[in-house]
């Protein structure tokens, strides 16, 4: 772990000195994507530049470079979450696609009539219209699990959500729009005490936290690489080899067969199995390349920096009157997203003023209409922060913010 | 664009006084328009005669400050016109957001609706400000197909 | 069009002066994948580096500005293939995944029982093994159009394997193998005469002609970035608007849908009803900058150059008494690839005694084995050229293929 | 790697003079080795003795030069050997090609095979030289369970 320097890691991203509206750039959108810094940047460039290739079938220089570039960065994704072989690391577009392919080949196979699937209320869409066919098509059923006045989850609503019946929980550790950070290792004991497989949307914790899937015994994890430095166009599914083997293909196309006569076709083995047509070879160098940059900074020095930054914003937000807040109030197993309200303005109102500050946040319903709908909100503000952010950048944003209500016509 | 352009004074008067937004009694043309993806949802109500006049006019539903002035400013506008005027006005305004009308003696008759000319320079809000003259426009085409 | 002068246009491809082995690389594998200029490489830089965003979502700069990148790039591949609206342009991750698109959307939901799918014998792995899949759960019929002597298509097998039955005709307008250039306009016009729908894998022809949609007729068409000097990730469905219009939606969860409820989701409108999750941004913007590169070089220019090269390669393959040529011996309607055997030789050796001469050229089955069935070839070697080739690497792949029996331990 | 190291004289006598490459009458013990995507397949057919001794090996099948050769060494390493030997016998190849051992003196008891001890460094051709001796081992294997 090196000494945390925040002005120093900024230099690393262009993008933050970037000028917007005359004014420079306060990116506090980071739970969409993040930037990337100088160093993900050229790993792509010198990947195009020196070594690249379609891997896998090259017999040529470059096409073992590629190759072993490309299973490089699997090993590293593996030892990245701790996962047993890279036998268990699917290489995906994204954390969506990668929910689509458990729906689609674990869905498909293995739910049946009167089955279960229990999700968050809080849940991404990516996390539950994936489940919604599956439960459409094979007469199952879609449960919520709902949340507490803190916006934090009771074990009993759990326990009364998942029974016997149920044989797929999937959550996200992290929501997207409150920051609450559920107790995942708890509710995946509990599920597979009732027989039921676990599913872990990491798109909002991997990035932020360590995460390790034997720790936490998830039969499945999915992130994106570009909510992590990574560049877009890639994303992992980790799922345990007992359960990957034992499910049909999803894609398919070239690289993921055996042999293919006429009528009929054998698939390769694990991971290549769930990975058709040509890899982006350049997306998992750049997720690589992420990793080690993530891990260089280091998860103590990112967390402390984040909670400072969240604490600090929760508390200036909690100043204002007119604000109203979804999600912990104070710092217990929560992340660094702040979903909010300002009375009598509406969030677009809200984003397209402090943009011309040059602070980018989010309005709208964050991907999660089902959660919007149960909070009452028709659509919140969000702030989101990154290692590379600073409390002077929450300050700027506290100022935009303040000044909001009077664009808007109202007294103070 | 300057904030002091979007959120002129006519503007915010409109998105807060709401003088259109009530329900309309004897409506009989009603027509609901929505954007998912900002989650501005309006329904347009109106009470047109058999001549073919939009005798009354009046909106309710949830949006941005943009959505709701520009819906509101468009009743102010379109009250008492026969529905071929106010269509022909919705093609004006869309024509002007689109800025394929640019000329201001021509947007004359838009009235107060002038005022949001400049949206085109934010692609983020063009959709809050054309979503009530869409919804006009489907409500005549509707109507007109009963 | 500017005038072509090919060691200029080779300045603006680093990869082209890497050293291999040694030796300056003699890069003849474009049809696995081609190698980018620097101008798509800047493109993706300043995209990370100026703008980088999740678009579609964001009401603030950075976000707007991103959207607008990636519309642009859709209005761009609309120009570029001719097609009527950018709502028939939908943004995938490969060729391979656009082909499973269909499949898992049109097919499950068009094809019924006795119901008959026909494609080449010759087609890529992607364009067979997803259509096996739909068959065998419809059970409806996979039948193959065989080839002529000449490695050519007759309109006589085409009009005996295309039927009233058949529902879907999918092809490549190039072999990835043979080179051959099918008549895919004569055959569009047949199969719609029996009703069937057509759907051309552009893969091969995409990238080195002029493909225009609504001269062709095609029904879908699918292309892959990486193969036409964009990045890698990065892949086009085009369909016509009155199928995709009626086509569920495939990947599922954000962006795609319109009203989410706990237990129903409206979808959004075309094309994003297709497109689930965060956008690869950078891949558009990536293969935009690809086709601003191609239409500069002019598909006049490209196709010459090529050409050139493929004549001149066959010419001096044709003096080699010991290679066997899989595919058209003369230029009429065949593309920049060429297969080929040596007597004795196994292709896996020649590919590893011509590499070590700098010399990158595919050895398999180039994700056709049904082919390789056809032909009674376990395995070929390939070259397959672009426009940044040149006549002098055409003799260095002939001075080191012309070793290769002498390393093997044979007389000549 | 030198091409001089990999297409050694001993490699390709053994790829071309094929006199291990036939069917063996009272073969025993068949089993079908492949790489997919290469294209290499062959079949080793062993006959095994009741005490354990592989009394004679053989093999059919198509590929590169360097399965073939390492196919073809490897049998005439094997013969007349213990099924326990000859698994062990793989276990040192397939080590070596790993560089888990690297000792020339270990590797002594491979004999010819130890041509192969520079393929790790070309790890396209890795495959094709120890698809034969994965193959025995799986052979061994199965003939040991029945
Ligand atoms: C004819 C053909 N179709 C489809 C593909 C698949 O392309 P991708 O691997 O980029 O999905 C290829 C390339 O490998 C091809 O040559
Ligand atoms: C919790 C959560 N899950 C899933 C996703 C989907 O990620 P992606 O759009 O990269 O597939 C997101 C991000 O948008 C997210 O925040």
């Amino acid at each position: 772990m090196i000494s945390f320097d925040v002005e120093r890691i900024r230099e690393d991203f262009p993008t933050l000195n970037e000028k917007v509206n005359g004014r420079t750039l306060v990116y506090l959108d980071n739970a969409a994507t993040t930037h990337k810094p100088k160093y993900v940047l050229d790993a792509i460039k010198d990947y195009y530049e020196r070594f690249n290739a379609n891997p896998n079938r090259g017999a040529h220089y470059l096409g073992v470079s590629a190759t072993e570039l490309y299973e490089g960065a699997r090993e590293r994704v593996r030892q990245f979450i701790n996962a047993r072989s890279t036998r268990e690391i699917i290489f995906t577009r994204n954390a969506t696609e990668a929910l689509n392919l458990i729906a689609y080949s674990y869905g498909l196979k293995y739910i049946d009539e009167g089955d279960e699937i229990v999700v968050l209320i809080s849940e991404h869409h990516s996390n539950i219209v994936p489940w919604q066919k599956i439960v459409q098509t094979k007469k199952a059923k879609l449960k919520y699990i709902y949340l507490n006045e803190d916006f934090r989850l009771d074990m009993e609503e759990v326990s009364i959500k998942i029974t016997d019946k149920t044989k797929i929980v999937s959550l996200a550790q992290m929501s997207n729009v409150l920051g609450t950070i559920y107790p995942v290792k708890k509710i995946a004991e509990y599920a597979h005490s009732k027989g039921a497989i676990v599913i872990v949307d990491g798109a909002q914790s991997v990035p932020h936290m360590k995460v390790d899937v034997l720790d936490l015994d998830a039969d499945f994890l999915v992130f994106s690489g570009h909510k992590m430095l990574g560049p877009m166009g890639i994303g992992v599914l980790y799922g345990k080899e007992e359960f990957l083997e034992k499910m049909p293909p999803f894609l398919m196309g070239g690289d993921m067969i055996e042999y293919v006569e006429e009528q009929s076709t054998t698939f390769a083995e694990l991971p290549r199995k769930f990975e058709a047509g040509t890899p982006n070879v350049e997306g998992a160098v750049g997720l690589k390349a992420a990793i080690d940059y993530i891990e260089k900074i280091g998860f103590e020095n990112i967390q402390r920096q984040e909670e400072e930054l969240t604490a600090y914003a929760l508390e200036r937000l909690k100043e204002m009157p007119y604000v109203k807040i979804y999600g912990p109030l104070d710092m217990e197993d929560r992340g660094a997203v702040i979903s909010f309200s300002l009375e009598g303005c509406h969030p677009h109102d809200v984003a397209t003023i402090v943009d011309t500050y040059g602070v980018a946040l989010r309005a709208g319903h964050h991907c999660a209409q089902p959660l919007m709908k149960y909070l009452k909100a028709p659509a919140t503000s969000r702030v989101s922060f990154y290692f590379y952010n600073t409390k002077e950048e929450v300050d700027i944003f506290i100022d935009s913010l303040s000044k909001v209500r009077k664009w808007l016509g109202y007294g103070s | 664009m300057d904030l002091n352009q979007l959120y002129t004074e006519l503007i915010l008067e409109h998105s807060q006084s709401g003088h259109n937004k009530k329900h309309l009694e004897d409506a009989n043309c009603i027509e609901r328009g929505h954007n998912p993806s900002c989650g501005d949802d309006i329904t347009l109500e109106l009470v047109c005669t058999d001549d073919g006049k939009i005798k009354d006019a009046s909106f309710t539903g949830v949006g941005c400050a943009i959505s709701q002035a520009s819906t509101s400013i468009m009743i102010d506008l379109i009250k008492g016109k026969t529905k071929e005027e106010a269509e022909k006005l919705a093609d004006i305004f869309l024509s002007m957001i689109k800025k394929e009308i640019t000329d201001d003696e021509e947007l004359e008759v838009l009235e107060d609706a002038i005022v949001f000319k400049n949206i085109s320079n934010m692609p983020a809000r063009v959709k809050c400000a054309v979503l009530s003259w869409h919804t006009l426009k489907e409500s005549i085409k509707k109507k007109d197909s009963r």
